[in-house]
């Protein structure tokens, strides 16, 4: 008898794995034809490490403060930096080489100048392998059209006081510490807070290209600005007193 | 459910060859002469009272001056932590196999001992894992010891 | 000119040339061989793309789309690559086996198509034996695997064409098995008198035989080596089985034989159960080929949902599920035969 | 008579097998490291007598990094990204798992909101994790289908990593103190759309598999792991649990948030591969669960990381273990009060699991050696390194 059963109970299942391949079968397919049709990247999407430059001036914005090097776990970034006739520190070489970098934007959360991104392009198939070494030229160009949100705070909210957003014991640590700059603290919040009226834009806009985003997200930056700056007055509050400590 | 492992009873069992170790963060953690590893992992093993009958990790710690093998037992029925230490020396460091007492650390023997240099005493079959098999560069988890392709990170 | 009087066709044609008897035979059947061989080329090109068109729709995926429309020429281009690539013969293999296995394969799977009807006067050669030749021919196969196996002087292969043996070997019992109970009825060998008999709709044996055309399905699934039986070729367990060595040509071979295989069988399967090319309005062969390309269809719709079976439970399933089954079915059919001729009468 | 006597002795003296008065021969075959079904570059030297199996021994090795000889050259916020390659199927478990060593070695204190989201992200993972599971175990018993269905689930999974994160494998998302970056406006509801979407989904994959006959013959008391052997050979996470012992760090060694929920851990009976199989078939309805709990209770305020480049930890030194989708991964960090860790020790499941498979792959057809190398869902960097 529970021969029988079991004959019956698989027959039925076989029937069933029938059913669910047999109604896939009428269903639209979810390929993308690649070359044609192309998979539109988020704003976070973390691509190919590019320059950005001013958008008024189109310099480089890169002071040469060597965090991003410092801060790459692949050394992939490569920093020759001299002074200019004003005195000021500039990037003589920078030089990425796509070939060790792993895309974990850890030098776009270092730099606290707006200088480096990591951007949505990401097909970088060559032929030889030696054409991925970008210098600052190549990397320059890469970012002329890529948009970014300022980092920077404005001097005007540093006054205000703000809530310090999460305790950070390891600063006893650091206590010792040069004065670096702090890269993760002022970058990270307003980085985050930029984001996300972009998302909105690509939440509620499908066909969009990842080119043309600049200008939605400016427009609409204005409103959450407000609620961003406290985080990053709060981080770079901090930042404050720790100067007042030496 | 207590949450802590029952060293009293290990440091009387074996006095003297048994240490309790003060760690920072505080964990439970004893220091055991090599010369007992066998029967204090036995021990381990058989004591009821304990149940420490999971070796979820076993690794070697080279700290300059001496080398550190360190077992990390857990129980799948208390829910505590033991970490056993063993110190050895950096030259020539040999320590007794315990894969037969728990079969777990068959494969972390022969990597502490391909990786580290530390010879595994009777061990069954101690063939190079991880590393390719015509292997002669001496043990490269070893502090010091540097390959040809390292990449040189600049100071952070 | 009308597609089903085409061989009558060629016969006039030599008439007209006048030739002696002997060459008129020649000519006729290397001209019948050769529109065969082509009608099948170009089937077998057909098969391989609509599996994978089938395949990728039931699993949301598009397939080819590049080649042609939806990617229709896609099987010509990997053929003509296949054709262009250098074919490599292993060191260490044995040569001659290895050379000749892919030759008999597609010669035995081209050779079981001569007594296959097509449509109404459109059958290359009406044996009187038809469907025993064809079991008899089709039965080659294991040999040629087995060659390719053993002459590829690989293990997974070795593997592979063992594999093939056994479960060949075994399927062609319980198939034979379920084919008796139509010759019961049909009371003829012949291809064309077995459709002949089935002219209505309700003369379709599967109505009579309905066990026995599921016993058939099955065990054809194992002869042609199709998942789930496809233990020959498991790519997940050995690496490609017995075809594991070879590359360019050769492999084109089996792989566009195993798909004729499969065509076979469903055409053999129409013959005996659905009425053949039977049909009203349309011509006779397309209704034979709008069968078979249905059974075709379940045959891929299987492939596309079941896992795969073990050797031995594949073993267990043919002596200890289908034979009974087959004999079962046989039994059943003679008496019932009997029966009806001694109550109601012929 | 007599000759059969020569033909014994000949036999004995060559090693082979001689019964039956027909002489067998047993031959080893490589079983990888480039074979389909071993995933990844796992290489398992098999010596067979026809299709039986009779012994199997893994040759490991082909994917080591040195990732933890590069992490002692490494800062601490530079290690994050290695462990994302430690095991990149869940490379949101290694990159938490590494972090909380850390943060419990220097005693950060992390806010509620990136303990919510990292649990979300874990489990979401999980789910990816699970999916390639069944659709490699599918593939490996045959069934095509399923995994390209698996496949396509996952990429909605990675969709979501990726306008969070920014990347679909290796996300480098969750950082020393917090996560890297805080949730985009609206990705709750899209996360929430997923779940209601992922949840009926399953029984699908069940309707393919579970009770498909075929299936069950393939994979019941197939490649049984008894409980007390699945304990001493260290195995975690579903193997164990197939094994039918009920453990999951994430309710016996508790970590994170996972208190706040409410989800069972399921267990098989036999352990043999459908239990391994239906544990995770399981789970992923378990980790929806915990999804659902999570978004709705996620509280607001910050949860960005704040960790700087020269971060340095106090000397000491801690183990970390946390539930991964394949079981227990483990870090063990020591700190000596530099920029850079003295020792990382990273720990994978799949190591144990690989080392308790030659004991279960005695006398069984090559046909469930795949099948139990498929249920254990073994991932060769965590176990190269």
């Amino acid at each position: 008898m529970g021969v029988v059963k079991d004959f019956i109970s698989g027959i039925y299942n076989l029937l069933l794995g029938l059913k669910v391949t047999g109604l896939r079968l009428p269903e639209k397919s979810v390929t993308l034809q690649y070359p044609d049709e192309k998979w539109e990247m988020p704003e976070r999407s973390r691509g190919i490490v590019v320059l950005l430059s001013d958008k008024e001036t189109g310099e480089l914005n890169c002071t040469a403060c060597m965090l991003c090097m410092r801060a790459c776990p692949t050394a992939a970034i490569q920093i020759e930096r001299d002074k200019n006739e004003k005195g000021k520190w500039y990037a003589k070489a920078f030089t990425v080489d796509n070939t060790i970098c792993c895309f974990c934007g850890l030098c776009e959360d270092a730099c606290n100048f707006d200088a480096i991104k990591l951007a949505t392009y990401y097909e970088n198939s060559v032929y030889n392998q030696s054409e991925l070494v970008w210098d600052k030229d190549k990397l320059q160009e890469m970012g002329r059209d890529v948009p970014y949100t300022p980092k920077r705070p404005k001097k005007k909210a540093a006054a205000k006081p703000a809530p310090k957003p999460a305790p950070k014991p390891a600063e006893g640590s650091d206590a010792g510490a040069p004065d670096k700059p702090k890269p993760a603290e002022d970058a990270k919040p307003q980085q985050a807070a930029s984001d996300k009226p972009s998302e909105k834009a690509e939440a509620n806009t499908d066909k969009k290209e990842p080119d043309n985003k600049p200008a939605e997200p400016k427009a609409e930056d204005k409103p959450s600005d407000a609620g961003s700056d406290k985080d990053d007055t709060g981080s770079d509050d901090t930042g404050q007193d720790k100067k007042n400590e030496k | 459910m207590s949450n802590s492992v029952n060293i009293d009873l290990l440091t009387s069992k074996f006095p003297g060859k048994v240490e309790k170790l003060e760690l920072q963060p505080a964990q439970d953690a004893v220091l055991v002469d090599k010369s007992i590893i066998r029967e204090f992992m036995q021990f381990l093993k058989d004591e009821k009272s304990l149940d420490l009958d999971y070796l979820f990790c076993l690794s070697a710690v080279d700290q300059e001056e001496y080398l550190e093998v360190v077992y990390h037992l857990g129980s799948t029925i208390e829910h505590y932590k033991l970490a056993v230490k063993v110190k050895l020396p950096s030259e020539n460091p040999s320590i007794d196999t315990i894969c037969d007492i728990y079969r777990a650390a068959n494969w972390y023997e022969r990597e502490i001992w391909e990786l580290y240099g530390i010879d595994i005493i009777n061990h069954p079959d101690l063939r190079l894992l991880l590393l390719p098999e015509d292997w002669n560069e001496g043990a490269p988890m070893r502090r010091g010891w540097t390959g040809s392709d390292f990449i040189i990170m600049p100071e952070p | 000119m009308e597609l089903h009087g085409i061989f009558e066709y060629f016969g006039s044609l030599i008439d007209k040339i006048g030739l002696p008897g002997f060459w008129e035979f020649l000519v006729d059947n290397t001209l019948i061989a050769a529109v065969l061989l082509g009608v099948l080329s170009v089937m077998a090109l057909f098969l391989v793309w609509w599996e994978r068109k089938v395949s990728a729709h039931m699993q949301d995926r598009l397939g080819p789309m590049r080649t042609g429309w939806h990617g229709v020429l896609q099987t010509l281009a990997d053929g003509m690559k296949l054709l262009q690539k250098e074919d490599i013969t292993p060191t260490g293999v044995d040569r001659g086996v290895f050379f000749w296995a892919p030759v008999i394969v597609f010669a035995t799977t081209f050779l079981a198509y001569v007594p296959i009807p097509w449509g109404e006067k459109l059958i290359p050669a009406d044996l009187n034996i038809g469907i025993l030749y064809i079991l008899a021919i089709t039965t080659f196969t294991v040999i040629a695997l087995l060659m390719a196996g053993w002459g590829s002087n690989n293990k997974w292969a070795l593997l592979g064409g063992m594999r093939s043996a056994a479960q060949i070997i075994s399927y062609e019992v319980p198939l034979t098995l379920s084919i008796m109970g139509v010759l019961i009825f049909a009371e003829s060998l012949s291809m064309q008198s077995i459709v002949k008999s089935q002219a209505g709709f309700f003369d379709w044996y599967v109505f009579r035989q309905p066990l026995g055309f599921l016993i058939f399905l099955v065990a054809s699934t194992a002869e042609v080596n199709r998942t789930p039986f496809d233990l020959p070729e498991a790519e997940q367990e050995l690496v490609a089985g017995f075809n594991v060595e070879y590359s360019g040509m050769k492999f084109a071979m089996f792989f566009l034989a195993e798909f004729l295989n499969m065509f076979t069988a469903s055409a053999i399967a129409v013959t005996l159960f659905f009425g053949g090319w039977n049909g009203p309005l349309l011509p006779s062969w397309v209704w034979f080929l709008g069968k078979t390309l249905v059974i075709v269809f379940i045959l891929m719709w299987f492939r596309w949902t079941y896992p795969r079976l073990r050797v031995d439970h594949l073993m267990e399933f043919a002596w200890k599920w289908l034979l009974p089954l087959a004999f079962l079915n046989l039994i059943l059919t003679g008496i019932g035969v009997y029966l009806w001729d001694a109550l109601v009468g012929k | 008579m007599d000759e059969e006597r020569v033909a014994r002795q000949i036999a004995e003296t060559e090693g082979i097998s001689f019964d039956s008065g027909f002489p067998t021969e047993e031959f080893m075959v490589n079983m990888g490291p480039q074979h389909p079904s071993t995933h990844g570059v796992c290489r398992l030297l098999l010596s067979m007598d026809g299709e039986n199996v009779k012994s199997v021994q893994p040759h490991i090795g082909y994917l080591h990094r040195a990732i933890e000889k590069i992490c002692e050259n490494r800062t601490y916020a530079q290690i994050v990204p290695y462990t994302d390659r430690f095991e990149y199927v869940t490379s949101m478990a290694c990159n938490w798992v590494y972090c909380k060593a850390v943060e419990q070695l220097s005693n950060i204190e992390i806010t509620e909101r990136s303990e919510y989201i990292r649990v979300i992200m874990l489990e979401l993972n999980r789910i990816a994790s699970h999916l390639i599971f069944l659709g490699t175990f599918g593939l490996d018993l045959g069934a095509v289908t399923p995994f390209l269905y698996c496949l396509r689930e996952r990429e909605w999974i990675m969709d979501l990593y990726e306008s969070v994160c920014g990347q679909r494998l290796l996300y480098n998302y969750i950082r020393i103190g917090g996560v890297s970056r805080d949730l985009p406006v609206g990705w709750e509801k899209k996360c929430i759309e997923f779940v209601d979407y992922f949840e009926p989904i399953i029984d699908d994959y069940e309707e393919l598999l579970t009770y498909n006959p075929i299936f069950l013959t393939r994979t019941r008391n197939v490649g049984i792991l008894p409980k007390d052997m699945a304990i001493d050979y260290a195995c975690s996470g579903p193997v164990l649990r197939g094994s039918g012992v009920q453990w999951d760090l994430r309710v016996d060694d508790p970590f994170g948030v996972y208190d706040k929920f409410d989800f069972e851990i399921p267990t098989g009976t036999v352990g043999d591969t459908w239990d391994r199989y239906i544990v995770r078939i399981r789970e992923m309805r378990q980790s929806s669960r915990i999804i659902r709990q999570a978004v709705e209770g996620l509280p607001e305020g910050t949860c960005v990381a704040k960790a700087k480049p020269t971060f340095k930890a106090p000397e000491g030194e801690y183990y970390q273990r946390l539930e991964s989708s394949r079981g227990e991964i483990g870090c063990y960090v020591i700190s000596k009060g530099e920029k850079k860790p003295w020792r990382v020790k990273l720990r994978g499941a799949s190591y144990n699991h690989l080392m308790a498979l030659p004991e279960i792959c005695k006398g069984i057809k090559i046909a469930d050696l795949v099948a139990i190398f498929a249920s254990f869902d073994a991932v060769m960097p965590e176990v190269d390194r």
